[in-house]
């Protein structure tokens, strides 16, 4: 962890609650994330960890409860705002475009960033050409930098299962975003995989200074990367603070960490 | 306001014969997630079939059963010949092989029984009745009540044989889950082939109602278009939903023909029934009778 | 597997298309027919008909002045592009090229116009096309003949004044319009809107959704209109659909009034008892005791060589007008044979054929198809010919005359033609032909 | 050993980035074009031009409108055919009510009007997917052919409803022989070609794809997903727009609006089924399929079966056959013919090897 250095809360949760129908998913969670942190969601499945990203990055909107990001009160608001807004993310099952090859999926993360209309893309003239060529510089660094050089060309369909996820990541970094959610982006790895997965997260987070919210599994993983734990349970927070004070924490362990696992 | 519900009841009467066409897509749609667009044909392949070996000295009844053999025939033939090696293909593929299907059926039907016309009697006659004629002076017809009729006992039916047959309740779980229905034991292939056999059993039923009201000709293929907003507003896997949906249409469609139509010139019912599922489908992604789809990430 | 296919197809269409298959003695004529899919019942009977006399041509008199009559089909599917298609395939075989263009389709018609002209094929449309066509002047090309859908209107009215005691009975009446809503359908309008005008009648028009296999609501508005009597424009299922309808509603049959597209025993045994007392126009009437079909059963079945697969349908409204189709073509062959010479002609002189043809009722007579169809005499000026309909009534079992050839009113449909032909002319840069200075 | 592209290595993302960026490829897209422009006008004859080559040109280019909705953005439709109507229709109107209107403008002016219908009837899409949305493009389909027929001012009030195209005509060159209109359409069909091409390999394609394969996960990265969709609907409305101006003006001639029923919306729709969903190939490969087959089906009952069978049986036959095939083909390429042109490439890239 050098180098690199946790700033202010740049968002902010009050009393999140959210509901299907009559089913609560969440119930009156408050939490914050600090700038160039990581930040891990954990607690059992079904706990509403999902829940909690799709309501950060607005595909969930939550009937009660107070966001704040980067100092602004947010309104309801589509998913694609989020990613304007610097927002990228995984999701727990890969949500990959299958149909393409990883170039083209790690290309869909730039799109917020280009500007050339359809007309523009149609003749290929000016700007849309240009600008292909400078976002491909972009993406190739973001392939380079997660060492999927080889698979550039191949349709994600086709690729194994950790690959896939490593695409997927690829696809979120393209967007240069301020802020990385990962949905349990180590889940069916091996070991091997898993070490690898935990050093580009960490060398996303030192090098480019991407705050992480991340929900994951594996316990050994979180404690190790994570600055700050949020637990949850049935959709209510019951614990907060750094991997230490969850570790201790009597209701933590009662309810997570000493029947899970 | 007597003319009013002349509009109403005639209009719900002929959404019941709707919703005939539209049970068979439901059926198909259930078990086996296919779209299956040959139903129209089917239901004209099944009523000349009929009216076929009818015209050769056969009985009625036997007629009947022949008939309905055919329509088994083909349903297994579909099963083996068509779905089975598209299997798992996406639903535009086995969309599209239904379609190349409807060739086929229209093609085998009109090569064998020749492109004549021909009438269907069924002994019911297609007039008003009186009683209802003198005292309210509403006119209802005989024969649509009939239809109205067969196609409470039809529905009455399969929901008995879904509900209370062990082939109607692994029918049901195939519709709700094929991994789930194949890891039980149930032979998936063996399911679709009974339910294109009741597909057809259904179109027969549909092809005798609407061949003795219009006669058996290849317009009996575009009662298919008639079926298909039914099916949006009542969902593509709901039986209720395609009676329900059936008789809003036809109700709405006469009455929005009756007091719209003029103000536009009229004929508007090729398109009024699809606009109006689609109004509606807006309101409710789900249709009527559907569950509320939330989108998991 | 599938590009070996498409292979071996393409090699055999430039095959096909490649060879003229010429027979020296023989006037070639293509048949754009139709046996499947909806408008099949029409196509196998009308192409069926025409089929089986130019066979009795053939086989009784050795063809027209010694020129064999031969013939070939494409299927068309009533589907324009696929007509064009065997337009095109057609044009050149035979040792003259095709010779006369009849695709018993109202769409072929519309897309083959311009084509026709350039290529110098008559176009033949009887019975249905192009009503403004039959102003030779701006159309030389084409041959809506017989009579067309205004004239067709403008007989229904007096063929209903007749049946009301006269025509100025009509006034105060009130006439439904029950059509087809396409193209088709409202060919009828107009025409009948006017008529309105002149006799006084209210004229009640009711559109019927393709393909008008449900039709509760027209019957219904009939119902609370009350007409007098109803004209039905149908086509296919709609036609038994509105006669079960009225059966339905308690509206006589006996107060119908059908095109001729709605008047053929397909339109009425479908719909049962419920057809009995229906009237119904024809430019040819049913029967086969008419001494050309019996020549018909004589010369061709009874040497095994004839189209019909199902027997029992000549005679059939349909079959009758395939073997009108069959008598004007022939006979305009011959009328351009004595100009021309006993030889195959080519497209242009047949051309000269219909635009001179001549049927009286001596000529009538002499075919063995007196009362079958009506005399007729294209002009120049006047590609019609004739106008002339007949009504028949369906029994329950069979069509029978019951009107004579009923003229139509000139007066009123010849100016709709030429208005509506000069705003065509005008639309496309044609300058009408001077028909004085014609031979 | 001939078609391959190992040693051409590309240096720059620009040359990465080209439309066909193998050699072979470039090469032998300019010999088709040649041929195409060249050799087709010279060696054909009339029929094949006229009969053939225009229509499949023209239903390729609304095979190429349907695959960038359905194949490119996943959207499913079955209005195709009244897309076209609207194209041909509106190119009337503006060419008889605009005085001096130029052809080719009139041309996109038609395609504009079929794109501005398209997104209304693209609406819905926002809201429902798959069949239910297929059966919704239907209410396209049958309101625009009814409005079609029933307002007389669509058809200048003609008395039969008819529209009859005028003549073409750029920088006083009249396009009359078959060769001169098929040249003028082969070149509007190979511009909007490359122009899809284009979309499909930039950022707008990319989000259509996104859309289809997961539109949850496409919004989170940022696309809109409303926009992508009706950009969608409206790309592929246009290219059917211009489909049905080229259909009236340079093909049919006199079009009713019957004539655009939805047996031609299946049609179009088989087009892109065989011939490769997805893929600006698959859709010429599509139309030459399903234009050829029926007609060769004729021309061989025609041949072979005369006499044999009564007609009525062997048009049936036909039928049979066309419906068929169109099954076999599904079950033995469900990729559709597009794949089998890949596979086919791959095959050359090995050969004379096996392996």
């Amino acid at each position: 962890m050098s180098g690199r250095k946790i700033g202010e809360v740049i968002l902010d949760l009050q009393n999140i609650s959210l509901r299907f129908g009559g089913v609560k998913a969440l119930t009156n969670i408050s939490f914050d994330v600090r700038e160039h942190e990581v930040r891990a969601i954990i607690g059992p499945n079904g706990a509403g960890k999902s829940s909690m990203l799709n309501v950060i990055n607005g595909v969930y909107h939550p009937q009660e409860g107070r966001i704040n990001f980067r100092g602004e009160e947010r309104r309801k608001m589509e998913p694609h705002m989020a990613a304007m807004q610097g927002i990228a993310r995984t999701f727990q099952n890969i949500a990959l475009f299958k149909g393409m090859t990883v170039l083209d999926n790690v290309m869909t993360g730039r799109i917020t960033k280009m500007k050339a209309n359809f007309l523009e893309q149609a003749i290929r003239i000016g700007r849309a050409g240009r600008e292909e060529v400078e976002h491909r510089k972009k993406v190739e660094e973001v392939i380079d930098f997660l060492e999927i050089q080889h698979i550039r060309k191949t349709p994600v369909g086709r690729l194994p299962y950790g690959l896939q996820k490593r695409v997927e990541l690829a696809r979120a970094l393209a967007a240069e975003p301020s802020m990385l959610l990962l949905d349990e982006p180590m889940a069916g790895m091996n070991v091997e995989e898993k070490q690898d997965m935990c050093r580009f997260i960490l060398d996303v987070n030192d090098q480019f200074g991407t705050t992480i919210v991340l929900i994951e599994h594996d316990m050994g993983v979180v404690m190790d990367i994570s600055d700050r734990v949020v637990v949850l349970d049935y959709g209510k927070k019951i614990g907060d603070g750094t991997p230490d004070e969850v570790r201790n924490n009597q209701e933590v362990i009662a309810a997570y960490l000493g029947v899970a696992h | 306001m007597q003319f009013f519900f002349e509009v109403l009841i005639g209009g719900l009467l002929s959404g019941v014969m709707y919703s005939f066409v539209a049970l068979g897509f439901v059926l198909i749609y259930k078990a086996s997630g296919v779209f299956n667009f040959a139903q129209g044909a089917m239901v004209f392949a099944a009523a000349l079939t009929f009216v076929g070996f009818q015209e050769l000295g056969v009985p009625f009844w036997l007629a009947l059963l022949i008939a309905f053999g055919v329509m088994v025939v083909l349903g297994i033939l579909t099963e083996r010949i068509v779905l089975r090696p598209l299997v798992n293909q996406p639903p535009i593929t086995l969309f599209m092989a239904t379609i190349g299907l409807t060739y086929v059926i229209e093609g085998l039907a009109q090569g064998a029984w020749g492109a004549n016309v021909r009438g269907l009697e069924l002994g019911i006659q297609d007039e008003p009745i009186e009683w209802l004629m003198e005292t309210a002076n509403i006119s209802v017809s005989k024969f649509d009540l009939f239809g109205a009729g067969v196609a409470a006992l039809l529905v009455t039916l399969l929901a008995l044989f879904f509900q209370y047959t062990r082939i109607g309740r692994a029918l049901r779980a195939v519709a709700d889950d094929h991994q789930a229905a194949l890891s039980i034991g149930i032979p998936l292939q063996q399911i679709w082939r009974i339910v294109w056999a009741v597909a057809g059993f259904v179109a027969l039923v549909a092809g005798l109602i609407w061949g003795a009201r219009n006669g058996v000709s290849f317009s009996l293929t575009f009662t298919a278009l008639k079926a298909l907003p039914v099916l949006i507003l009542g969902g593509f896997t709901s039986i209720p939903g395609a009676i329900v949906g059936g008789l809003i249409i036809g109700s709405t469609e006469k009455l929005a023909e009756v007091y719209l139509g003029e103000y536009v010139g009229g004929g508007i019912d090729s398109w009024f029934p699809y606009v109006m599922a689609l109004a509606f489908l807006l309101v409710r992604p789900e249709g009527l009778f559907g569950e509320k789809h939330i989108d998991r990430v | 597997m599938k590009i070996s296919t498409t292979l071996i197809a393409v090699a055999l269409l430039a095959g096909v298309v490649g060879d003229t298959m010429a027979q020296a003695n023989e006037q070639f004529i293509g048949l754009p027919s139709y046996r499947v899919g909806a408008y099949a019942a029409g196509g196998s009977g009308i192409y069926g008909g025409w089929i089986d006399y130019m066979t009795l041509i053939n086989e009784r008199d050795g063809g027209v002045n010694g020129v064999k009559l031969s013939w070939e089909e494409c299927e068309t599917e009533y589907n324009n592009a696929r007509g064009v298609e065997c337009y095109e395939r057609m044009k050149k075989k035979g040792s003259t090229g095709n010779s006369v263009f009849q695709p018993l389709s109202t769409g072929i018609t519309y897309s083959v116009l311009d084509k026709v002209a350039a290529d110098k094929i008559p176009l033949v449309t009887i019975g249905y096309g192009r009503t403004d066509a039959a102003d030779g002047r701006v159309f030389p090309w084409v041959f809506p003949m017989i009579t067309t859908y205004w004239s067709q209107a403008t007989t229904m009215v007096k063929y209903i004044g007749s049946k009301e005691g006269g025509l100025d009975k009509l006034n105060g009446k009130k006439i439904a319009y029950l059509y087809h809503d396409s193209a088709y359908g409202k060919e009828g309008l107009a025409v009948l809107e006017k008529q309105a005008q002149k006799y006084g009648f209210t004229f009640v028009p009711l559109a019927v959704a393709h393909p008008g296999n449900e039709q509760q609501s027209q019957w219904l508005k009939i119902r609370q209109e009350k007409p007098d009597w109803v004209i039905l424009w149908g086509w296919g299922v709609m036609n038994p659909t509105a006669l079960k309808a009225a059966a339905k509603t308690g509206f006589s049959r006996e107060k119908m009034v059908g095109v001729w597209w709605s008047g053929a025993e397909e339109d009425t045994i479908p719909a049962g008892d419920a057809s009995k007392g229906f009237t119904a126009a024809g430019f040819n009437v049913a029967g086969a005791n008419y001494p050309v079909v019996k020549a018909i059963q004589d010369h061709v079945y009874k040497k095994n060589k004839g189209n019909m697969e199902d027997k029992s349908r000549i005679g059939s409204v349909y079959y009758n007008r395939g073997v009108v189709h069959g008598i004007i073509t022939v006979e305009a062959m011959r009328t351009a044979q004595a100009k021309f010479g006993k030889k195959p002609l080519n497209g242009d002189e047949m051309r000269w054929g219909f635009e001179h043809l001549h049927i009286d009722a001596k000529r009538l007579k002499e075919l063995g198809a007196e009362g079958f169809m009506p005399d007729l005499k294209i002009t120049c000026n006047d590609h019609e010919g004739s106008g002339k309909v007949k009504y028949q009534q369906w029994d329950g079992k069979q069509w029978k005359v019951v009107s004579d050839w009923i003229e139509p009113d000139r007066e009123m449909v010849r100016p709709m033609i030429e208005e509506s032909a000069a705003k065509y002319a005008k639309e496309k840069n044609i300058t009408p032909r001077d028909c004085s200075k014609e031979g | 050993m001939f078609y391959r592209e190992a040693g051409q290595f590309k240096t720059t993302y620009l040359a990465d980035q080209q439309i066909f960026p193998i050699t072979q490829d470039r090469i032998g897209v300019l010999l088709i074009l040649a041929v195409a422009f060249v050799a087709v006008p010279m060696l054909f004859n009339e029929y094949w031009i006229k009969a053939i080559l225009i229509p499949f040109l023209i239903f390729s280019l609304a095979a190429l409108g349907l695959n960038i909705l359905t194949g490119y953005a996943g959207q499913l439709s079955l209005g195709s055919a009244a897309f076209m109507a609207v194209g041909a229709f509106a190119s009337y109107n503006f060419m008889l009510r605009v005085d001096g209107m130029p052809i080719l403008i009139a041309f996109v002016c038609g395609g504009l009007s079929a794109a501005v219908v398209g997104i209304a009837f693209g609406l819905p899409s926002l809201r429902i997917k798959g069949f239910y949305l297929a059966v919704a493009t239907l209410a396209a389909q049958f309101f625009i052919v009814w409005a079609l027929t029933k307002f007389g001012w669509f058809s200048n009030y003609s008395s039969s409803g008819v529209i009859t195209a005028q003549e073409m005509q750029i920088f006083g060159y009249k396009f009359v022989t078959a060769e001169s209109k098929y040249l003028l359409v082969l070149s509007i069909v190979v511009l909007l070609a490359l122009a899809a091409k284009n979309m499909v390999r930039s950022s707008i394609g990319r989000a259509w794809m996104a859309v289809r394969d997961m539109d949850v996960a496409a919004e989170v990265i940022g696309i809109r997903i409303m926009h992508t969709k009706l950009l969608a609907f409206a790309v592929s409305s246009f290219y059917c727009g211009v489909a049905g101006a080229l259909y009236a003006y340079a093909y049919i001639g006199t079009v009713e609006p019957e004539g655009f029923n939805l047996d031609l919306s299946f049609k179009i729709l088989f087009m892109i089924i065989i011939g490769g969903v997805g893929s600006i190939v698959g859709a010429f490969l599509g139309a030459a399929f399903i234009v050829l087959l029926p007609i060769a089906l004729d021309v061989m009952v025609q041949e072979w079966l005369h006499g044999i069978f009564p007609p009525s049986i062997s048009s049936n036959l036909q039928l049979v056959v066309f419906g068929g095939l169109i099954i076999f083909f599904l079950i033995v390429e469900p990729h559709g013919l597009a794949r089998l042109w890949q596979i086919g490439k791959q095959k050359l890239r090995l050969w004379p090897f096996p392996h």
